[in-house]
């Protein structure tokens, strides 16, 4: 029940930041038991890289406390869609913080709006979605995957979140978004191999006064088919993008200073001249600096957003 | 829901193909100036947000750098919109731009046949006809140049305006072309992950330090708390009066606007730690001093609103005191609000700070709950480096960092896609983290 | 002739560089006198925005000296491809030295290599194509306009490059680039609006032994067709990228430092607050740091290299 | 112009499908080492560069990370390397993956199969049409998974290798990716624009500042240089011997060898300063224990070749006292070419420190002729802003530009375009100017 506001201490069932170190955090559940493979129950105990938690100890204990484990300490955190994207378990390729927060803000979605996903997919997005736009508002999301319409639906139910969300198992490409919902969305997101398809649903759900639109893709072929598509049924403010994050690792760096001003002078004979040398290269200055990792990441998806504008007839 | 219809008093996105413009539609005499067009704004009222109307010239007046034009706006329909091109007909176009000289001389018709083209033709299509018909080189080009032509012609005698409502989306646009400055630099983007990573939403009490934004930070914050939510807004700025055209122009309800509480930075912190020796009317007679003192400091910086967008710059100020002098003053009250606020700390805290953030940082943190976003605004990617290392070194923030953006736009047409040409070279750095207990 | 190796003083005839600052040089050619519009002979004066320059003036100068202009003065430099680029008068749309300097890397070029360049343009690209392959190699230009190849071939012959170079005014999309220069080039550069209608023509000219190939094109559709018909032809390695450059805008920052700690304490009644207040607000840090450009070039074009394999049969 | 073949003392590049390896090929007993497969090289002499090679498995041992195999390396031709795709002839594809359960259970051979299987099949099509077979998903994929699957098996079993010449652009290629801090973080496009901006070309004089770049910088110099060319490189280190790998791979001829003079830095300057009194075979009996105290300082960068690729690691310093001890050492005649250079002064002036190069700029500038370009490279943009600073206020160099670049690559595949997933994210940075007189 973790994502629906913020809150102080941890309550059983809350799902739970454990925070080891900006490249390893884990999201566990606070129930001090669980059944095991042979149908056993057992306490729960998470184990980490720095030994185990024995989880029914943080019950209670308050969001940002340091928890002891076995061989160290971590931090547990109330989750946040950024934190819960950064530990789920890749069920598909995922869209990240950089991109969505794109996404909200071009959708314009704020408290009271309605919104069409497809696809859930691990309902990363989904999650941020529903920030914005509770308590006033509702996601309807939509995936072809059985498996993972259901279990997004219990996910979010086990979130706390299961007011503000619809999950249907639904082609929408083939089907649309449901009668149900024609002119009710106030921004459709797509996230589909052939997105072209669905812009005509997209199209019926957007209510009669207009909305936003936003497909993304990974390839330039999609984008393309899918503006294709826009403009011929009146979308306008066509516009496509990339959003690309680089971090900074911030270091001190220690740099020799040498000293040339000296082979000018002939050598003295005596031994002084060697440590004379030793002394200058010991010479050091200090420097805090950044640069961006080896790796960054180089395309996610072109992200295309569009307007469908007031009073379009929608045949 | 219907669409909303535009009233006097409403700030106003007026667009003119790509080119957007907030404008305070305050009285019926209002103007509003387009590069050397002057539009009447009269017709608007009562209108739909998203109609379009036409610029109909009714007075050139020569200016300094050529005429100048006054224009009634007459609200059109779609089909006067179809595109130029096909109004012109086009059709024959050279294979490339081989047998292309490019003399300067192309063009037959003088600047001055042009300009009185423009008196006599109303209608950005007619003129392009002629300048078309006149061109010794335009049917010899290739159609990407023709339309590369047409284009730059279209939008220099294009004659439609349309009348938006103003979001976050378009203000952000608008600010950040205009002058990135005035808002300290936040792109887009940045402005979205800002919004993001402080994970304000419709739940929660949220702090906010700004040194001066338009009101496009607090307005952003304040949006997506949302209408008919119980979540609030501590804006604390280091002027004299807070910066707020985003946020009126938002024309948020009266419920939601109260929500946000702006208070100077110096006058809360003092509310907030004395507050108790003054009580509710004990009216403390050296602040009003205080504020003075503030607005006369050269390196805080003030509220002005740009000139041309909103000309009653001093409003703000006199809404603040029409409470009248009885009671307590406006600012007193929302120093207490603030600071009830501040004493049940916050959700998160949000930091872009003309100054250096470090002071800042030490007097506010400790009013953010455990396990809160910390985001970090700023434009000196040095200052947020040793900002990082301080407060690592405390101990108090976790997970730390520092990220920028690129951010690039496609053109995507038939057998021309590519990036555009031009990117924004500054996104500004983000410093973000979660504290700790 | 200032073109050909560095050289110390300027020589009549020299094009120099007039080097005002960052953002403002001229090319100009050091003759004392020119031909005015009425056909007169008059002295060469060349204006600035710091005043005029008589040319005759900086005849016999050694290149990096200081200049005096009737209002400030100037720096004459020896002119060189980078140079060159930045002071060329637009006449087509023209890469630039990050793009280029990847060409020249991607396709191997160095002294003794034979370049098969098109089209010419303003013969930006081929003064660098000629410094890196003279005074061994040779440069093969070609441009389907006739007055741009003519120019061209004017300015090698007064830059000094002659020797290196031959220019051709030649559709090459549709005749190919000669069949003298069948197997011959150890390199093919295009730059067109249609480069798969030239790959084969690229295919002939290259050496028995393999060669390296690059494309250039503002569009993406272009590489992807380019990219079919090298395929076809047994390219390999075929990669494409872009390069984009930034500059670094270095300034000193000043940031007020504001103390918050005295609020923490009753004021004083006396007026010493108001003067405390101020003093804390002038302390000031300075930062030396930098921003890009508000506007960077966001795109120039798509680098497609490839190369082909030796013994190839060319049937 | 006939293809050049593989020699003994030859460096090759060994190419793996997209892996390439930089390789002595010192003697015939020379093996190579790709991963867990080893290679034996002798079969590659006198055949052309640009040959393919088959990796015949000739005996797998137990290693520390599975079965370690020994190859003998079998010349082949051209059509035995048609695609595996073809030669499987794979058809039938799904529309999508709804109906994939990603179970990991979805391979049926067993990872000691697969072991077997590569054992027998001398062939990777062998083994991946295996591997199809038995996968309980594969028919189920979309062909763009499908393909993603055979391609990361390939890449698995894939068992020819290309013998190629080494070049400098194949060379920053390996050593950018194999440990990028080996040659200072010099990408590919860092590279390019240091040869470009200081105009090193068949005439004139180049100085030269590295602290080690595997030899990458001189080569890539003196490759630009030219061969039978007059123009001329003083390549100055830090270290005892120049780190010269990159350079004896390109096997430049002996006469454009001769023209990079490589000396130590503190050696040579002491030699052009105070040259004229030591003469010619007057050795100065401190030098040497001048070149042993700089072995022994430990924030010079030393000149240790990574011990993968070249393993005898001190052979270029027994090369270097090869002209025996009666004249003068090898390194005091090349001091000599280099300090008469030096007075002549230069054409342009490169530098890459790992030391702060404020006072190697202050000693080097001097040497070089006004007019002519400057480029230092580093990986601290703050160093690189104080530079600038610094050179600015000294007025001796104009043009100053301090730059950095973004590379990406793309896929270009019919449907499937987009830039590169991954990208790397440091070019380094490069300030650039001119000098003045």
């Amino acid at each position: 029940m973790s994502f629906l506001k913020p809150k102080t201490h941890i309550e059983k069932g809350d799902v739970v930041i454990l925070y080891l170190s900006v490249s390893s955090m884990h999201a566990i559940e606070a129930v001090p038991e669980i059944v095991n493979k042979k149908g056993e129950t057992i306490p729960h105990i998470f184990q980490t890289n720095y030994g185990s938690l024995k989880v029914e100890n943080i019950i209670g204990v308050e969001y940002g406390s340091r928890v002891e484990l076995s061989k160290g300490w971590a931090h547990v955190l109330q989750p946040t869609p950024e934190l819960w994207t950064q530990t789920l378990p890749h069920r598909t390729q995922i869209i990240y913080t950089p991109d969505i927060s794109m996404i909200l803000h071009q959708l314009e979605v704020r408290p009271g709006a309605v919104v069409v996903e497809s696809g859930t997919g691990s309902g990363s997005l989904s999650h941020y979605f529903l920030r914005a736009l509770k308590p006033t508002g509702q996601l309807h999301t939509f995936d072809f995957h059985e498996a993972r319409a259901d279990q997004a639906r219990e996910e979010f139910r086990r979130h706390g979140l299961s007011d503000f969300v619809t999950v249907y198992h639904r082609d929408v490409c083939n089907l649309g978004f449901t009668d149900d919902l024609d002119g009710k969305a106030d921004a459709v997101f797509l996230d589909l191999p052939a997105p072209d398809l669905a812009v005509p649903h997209a199209f019926k759900a957007l209510k009669l006064s207009g909305g936003r639109f936003c497909s993304f893709s990974p390839c330039i072929e999609q984008s393309q088919r899918c503006i294709q598509e826009l403009t011929k049924l009146g979308f306008n403010e066509i516009v496509s993008m990339e959003v690309l994050q680089q971090e900074s690792v911030i270091k001190t760096r220690t740099l020799p200073v040498i000293d040339l001003e000296f082979l000018k002078q002939p050598k003295s004979n005596d031994a002084p001249t060697n440590s004379e040398e030793s002394k200058a290269s010991k010479e050091v200055k200090k420097y805090l600096t950044s640069s961006n990792p080896q790796v960054l990441p180089g395309h996610t998806g072109f992200l295309t957003f569009a307007t469908l504008p007031p009073n379009i007839p929608k045949a | 829901m219907s669409t909303p219809s535009i009233q006097l008093g409403d700030y106003i996105v007026i667009q003119r193909q790509k080119y957007t413009k907030l404008q305070k539609f305050g009285s019926l005499d209002t103007t509003a100036t387009l590069g050397k067009e002057t539009l009447e704004l009269k017709s608007l009222l009562d209108q739909p947000y998203g109609s379009t109307f036409k610029m109909c010239v009714k007075e050139t007046k020569p200016g300094k750098r050529g005429a100048q034009r006054q224009h009634a706006l007459e609200l059109c329909s779609e089909t006067e919109l179809r595109s130029t091109r096909e109004l012109l007909g086009i059709s024959s176009s050279g294979a490339d731009n081989r047998d292309i000289c490019d003399d300067g001389e192309a063009q037959a018709l003088k600047p001055s046949d042009i300009e009185q083209l423009r008196e006599e033709c109303n209608g950005s299509s007619k003129i392009i006809e002629k300048l078309v018909e006149n061109s010794k080189t335009f049917h010899a080009r290739t159609e990407y140049s023709q339309e590369k032509y047409l284009r730059k012609k279209e939008k220099k005698y294009f004659e439609f305006v349309q009348i938006r409502q103003p979001t976050i989306r378009l203000m952000v646009d608008i600010f950040y072309r205009q002058d990135a400055e005035k808002i300290m630099g936040i792109r887009v983007d940045t402005l979205s992950q800002i919004i993001s990573y402080s994970g304000v939403c419709g739940f929660g009490s949220y702090l906010l330090y700004e040194s001066g934004t338009n009101g496009l930070l607090p307005a952003a914050m304040l949006n997506s708390i949302g209408a008919g939510t119980e979540g609030t807004l501590v804006h604390m700025h280091p002027g004299n009066v807070p910066q707020k055209q985003a946020l009126l122009a938002l024309k948020l309800p009266l419920e939601q606007q109260q929500r946000c509480v702006s208070v100077n930075l110096y006058s809360v912190l003092r509310e907030f730690y004395q507050g108790g020796e003054s009580k509710e009317s004990d009216v403390p007679p050296t602040e009003p001093s205080e504020v003075e003192t503030q607005e006369a400091q050269p390196e805080t910086p003030t509220e002005e609103q740009p000139e041309s967008i909103e000309p009653s710059t001093k409003k703000p100020k006199l809404d603040d005191n029409q409470n009248g002098s009885k009671g307590p003053l406006r600012w007193q009250l929302e120093n207490k609000k603030a600071a009830a606020l501040m004493h049940a700390k916050f959700d998160s805290l949000v930091l872009a700070a003309k100054e250096h953030p470090t002071n800042i940082l030490e007097a506010l943190l400790p009013l953010v709950k455990p396990s809160r976003p910390v985001v970090v605004f700023g434009t000196c990617k040095e200052l947020l480096q040793e900002t990082y290392m301080e407060l690592k070194a405390t101990g108090k923030v976790t997970g730390l960092h520092l990220t920028s953006n690129w951010l690039r736009t496609y053109q995507i047409l038939p057998n021309r896609t590519h990036p555009e040409v031009n990117m924004s070279g500054n996104s500004g750095y983000l410093l973000t983290g979660y504290t700790l207990k």
